[in-house]
């Protein structure tokens, strides 16, 4: 039964843990994506296995973390490796099946940025750096991209390739690699890589929202589906379960 | 070389189906029918401890041909399977009965070319431990210190040389092993087919992880994994293709905290192996003369066993 | 790059003299204060978990300078220490406020020289953690698929490619990090300096084993070390220069079995570091008008630990 | 207290034991230098580290391992680590100081052999082969060999170098190499390398031994240094800690 009061950010969360398939291996960052798998994880996918870059396999936690090495995750994991091993022996070796990123730019053929805003020997901003993102962008079998659709966010070519999605021109993927971002999850809707150019496309739209808003958040000409779906609204179930989630992680995080 | 992540799933809808499947629980027999081919790289890896000799035996039994075997130590369980004509080539680093002396029959299959003539790749421990580790990595060769000055390198394809980038130094490059079948005897299994390992675990994680497809025979099956003891290893299920509860599949070698080393075996095998005909009478009597290992087991005798060590399986 | 073996010991007579010495308990003050140099290359390790803290305070009350630091998350110990001026270079992966947001002295750094211009080596975690897996393993590279596509390698001098001589495939190599000093926080050193810890324990093993020398702070001395919990390491004290008992030297990082993280803290840093001299006031408070780290710990308040999960140092 | 009734295999055991000063850390191969190895932790050498290539570090086995990874090893070892790590992190790093090797040939500049006799190809008898061995002989700080002195064993050329000692003219050895074999220990006396040639020199017999005798068991003409050294004869205390040794082990292994 869908439930009509949820916030954009909920819808986001949502849509994108309905992308994890039961079963699936899933190399999660901190933050968005780190909350959908969870969710996912505590709804229809009760046997996806979530991997942390600080080296937990197949952990369960019971409230986000706030960091990729908080204790919940060690105290809940089937198994806890080296730094070194994680990106060698899991990630590399072709092993997780759904890479899970966010940056602060993404381009129109899925590159991200999360390094510098502006010139890299004289940034405007200083931004966190690539942490695993690369290599998770290149071996993952597919990478769902998760963040808010923001006008300086969504720009026609990001300032630095931190982690590849189709290259530069669209053409810069090796076919050897996984196949990179199939999804760009937003809180307006759904963006895909045409299946010849690779150039971002909306295909989807969250309920309520017009095509015309995503236009407006994107800082290049969006190209659009002939077909734009609308998503489906969370269901009370998600909603509850999502909401629980984060309100133990508040009261955990404010310990 | 496969490609990462490539192959290993396909997109329906929105949805990503994945091929990384649990393992399953079956009998040694079917995992062994199943998952392993004639003329297919096996490794069945264990050093001196969780040797998986079942499974060995059951390859013997089922009468598999033409495989490559790789073992850092090919110990008894490859003379054994060498001496009955399952193997095409061996790929190893030391050949011996440790403590004992040669294997028989891997001597004589070398030496004169019976039952049929073998290929053998040979490397040192650190080459091939290399190799396995590149293989669990991913990566199409392993970059270690070694293999110069010696004659090594002049007989084995599998080895080259590269510069660093950096420094210019010369090191050896190996190629990556990558079987496609991994067999290991762990000790535990959890329900959910997660395996738990610990003692001394050899290169088994990387030949697990290096391969295609993996069986894993355990001591025993519990609710749950709790670590415990040095260097506790763990392969999530979703590493693992089949696992099958066999007690003592690992006889004589052993396993940590369920049974001590069989050394008087491994003393008689010199004699058991020596002669053809003897090895021959053995196989017909302890391999293929039983159905499967507890059948093995019920022949060698469980007084074989260090009661103050055993626990059920 | 060291060559294996060389220059570690010397024959006198017939006997081996060896430089293979066991680790000195002593105070992390003196630990500093020998082992760490004004332009030295120090790893002060730990990934989220066991951040060696009291170690970066006594660098900062030291009036250490001119350091070259690595690490995979430099995180708020680094930031403390840009900010009081001690760092020259930082070498990196991710420097961030995990969960939190940007580490301002890193950016006022980076961004504005202040308080003094500095230079970063950037690399991905992955590329990071195989830099130290080759320090640790004495070769002068690592080797590993990444990089490919991004813009780091035209920044990173430490980052080329090499070609595999068996397929040709082109991969990432990577410059191996050893450092003239790692510091790491551990759970337990036992009375012969032997160190145990578990949980998350990061590129910790790698980047002692890497190093010239090395600093352990532990929670707890004990008279032996029981494996227990997954991913259990030790380093044995022969591989460590120095251990200093200092309970929660980690704070506000945590240690797995002794404390949780101090979330707050994290989210107060955002505050207290993004203004200069509201930075300064607390590292004159915490850390410059302290002794050392019982002083910072009575400065916190012990109400800060989560009560629960503490035991006695 | 010296005692006279010894045997030959016993006093080079004890030699080889005295080589080992306490502290050092040395990675042990099977047979003879584990014997002498562990005999040199039971006397003089209460803190000599035993590295087993199987991956047991620390190990302080009661009785001696008949196979490098037996029972014994890992449970009175600090630490057990996998094979891969025993080589990369810890022997190829350059953390051994002292590498006990044995062989089935040696030649006069101390190169090892360990895997055919006769011609690769068509071998007369196929030994077992490399091991741990060349990366031992190669990393180690020094390396100190122990085998019986019989002339087929002590060759003037080894038919395969499995384990390079100072090369086949002995100036093979690269300087950035650990010092190569610093001590060839036999049932009858020490060999020691020229420092300006490499090779293998008569530096010591054991109590009774003619250097005749020696030169006999040596396939090539063995050079003599101007002074041979008379090795001490075992102590009462060596002989009853390395005899209890042998018999706790003999016990073990017949169960």
């Amino acid at each position: 039964m869908p439930d009509t009061t949820y916030t954009a950010d909920e819808m986001m969360t949502v849509t994108a843990s309905r992308h994890l398939a039961d079963g699936a291996v899933c190399f999660v960052g901190i933050g968005l994506p780190s909350e959908a798998a969870n969710l996912a994880r505590l709804t229809h996918a009760p046997n996806l296995v979530l991997i942390y870059e600080s080296g937990t396999i197949g952990t369960r936690p019971l409230t986000l973390p706030l960091s990729i090495g908080d204790d919940e995750l060690a105290m809940t994991a089937l198994s806890v490796v080296s730094v070194p091993e994680i990106f060698a022996y899991w990630l590399q070796a072709g092993r997780i099946d759904v890479g899970f990123l966010s940056a602060a730019q993404i381009d129109r053929f899925g590159n991200l940025n999360s390094t510098v805003i502006g010139p890299y020997e004289r940034p405007q901003v200083r931004l966190p750096g690539a942490g695993g993102a690369p290599e998770i962008a290149a071996a993952a079998g597919q990478v769902l991209v998760m963040l808010r659709q923001k006008k300086r966010m969504f720009v026609g070519t990001v300032d630095f390739v931190t982690s590849v999605g189709f290259g530069r021109d669209g053409t810069g993927r090796p076919a050897s690699w996984g196949a990179g971002p199939t999804a760009v999850i937003t809180d307006l809707g759904i963006l895909r890589p045409d299946p010849a150019t690779h150039e971002l496309t909306l295909t989807a739209v969250h309920p309520g929202v017009e095509v015309e808003q995503v236009r407006n958040e994107t800082d290049w000409n969006l190209r659009v589906a002939p077909e734009v779906e609308v998503t489906e609204q969370p269901t009370t179930d998600e909603l509850v379960v999502l909401r629980e989630l984060k309100q133990r992680t508040e009261e955990a995080h404010r310990r | 070389m496969a490609p990462p992540g490539a192959g290993r799933g396909s997109e329906v809808g929105s949805v990503w189906h994945t091929d990384a499947v649990l393992a399953q629980f079956t009998t040694l027999r079917e995992a062994v029918a199943d998952l392993i081919g004639d003329g297919d790289t096996v490794a069945m890896e264990g050093f001196t401890h969780l040797i998986p000799f079942a499974a060995g035996h059951e390859v013997i039994r089922q009468e598999k041909r033409d495989l490559v075997v790789s073992r850092l130590t090919p110990d008894v369980i490859y003379d054994q399977m060498i001496g009955a004509g399952c193997v095409r080539k061996v790929i190893f680093s030391w050949g011996g009965n440790p403590g004992v002396g040669s294997l028989h029959r891997l001597r004589d299959a070398v030496e004169n070319g019976y039952p049929h003539p073998i290929e053998i790749e040979e490397h040192s421990h650190a080459g091939m431990a290399a190799r396995y580790a590149a293989g669990a990595a991913g990566l199409p060769f392993g970059v270690l210190r070694a293999y110069a000055g010696t004659d090594l390198a002049a007989h084995t394809s599998t080895i080259r040389t590269l510069a660093c980038p950096f420094t210019g130094e010369e090191l050896a490059a190996v190629a990556a092993l990558s079987p496609d079948v991994a067999v290991i005897h762990a000790q535990q299994a959890d329900r959910a087919g997660n395996i738990g390992m610990w003692g001394i675990t050899g290169v088994q994680k990387e030949a697990v992880l290096g391969a295609r497809r993996s069986i894993v025979t355990v001591e025993e099956v519990v609710e749950e994994l709790v670590p415990l003891g040095s260097n506790f290893v763990v392969l999530p299920s979703w590493t693992v293709t089949a696992v099958a509860h066999v007690p003592h599949g690992c006889h004589p070698s052993y396993a940590l905290g369920f049974s001590t080393r069989d050394n008087r075996f491994y003393v008689e095998w010199d004699e058991i192996s020596r002669d053809r005909a003897t090895f021959d009478e053995w196989i017909d009597q302890y391999v293929n003369g039983v159905d499967d290992h507890a059948g093995y087991l019920r022949m060698v005798g469980e007084s074989r066993f260090e009661p103050g060590h055993l626990r059920d399986g």
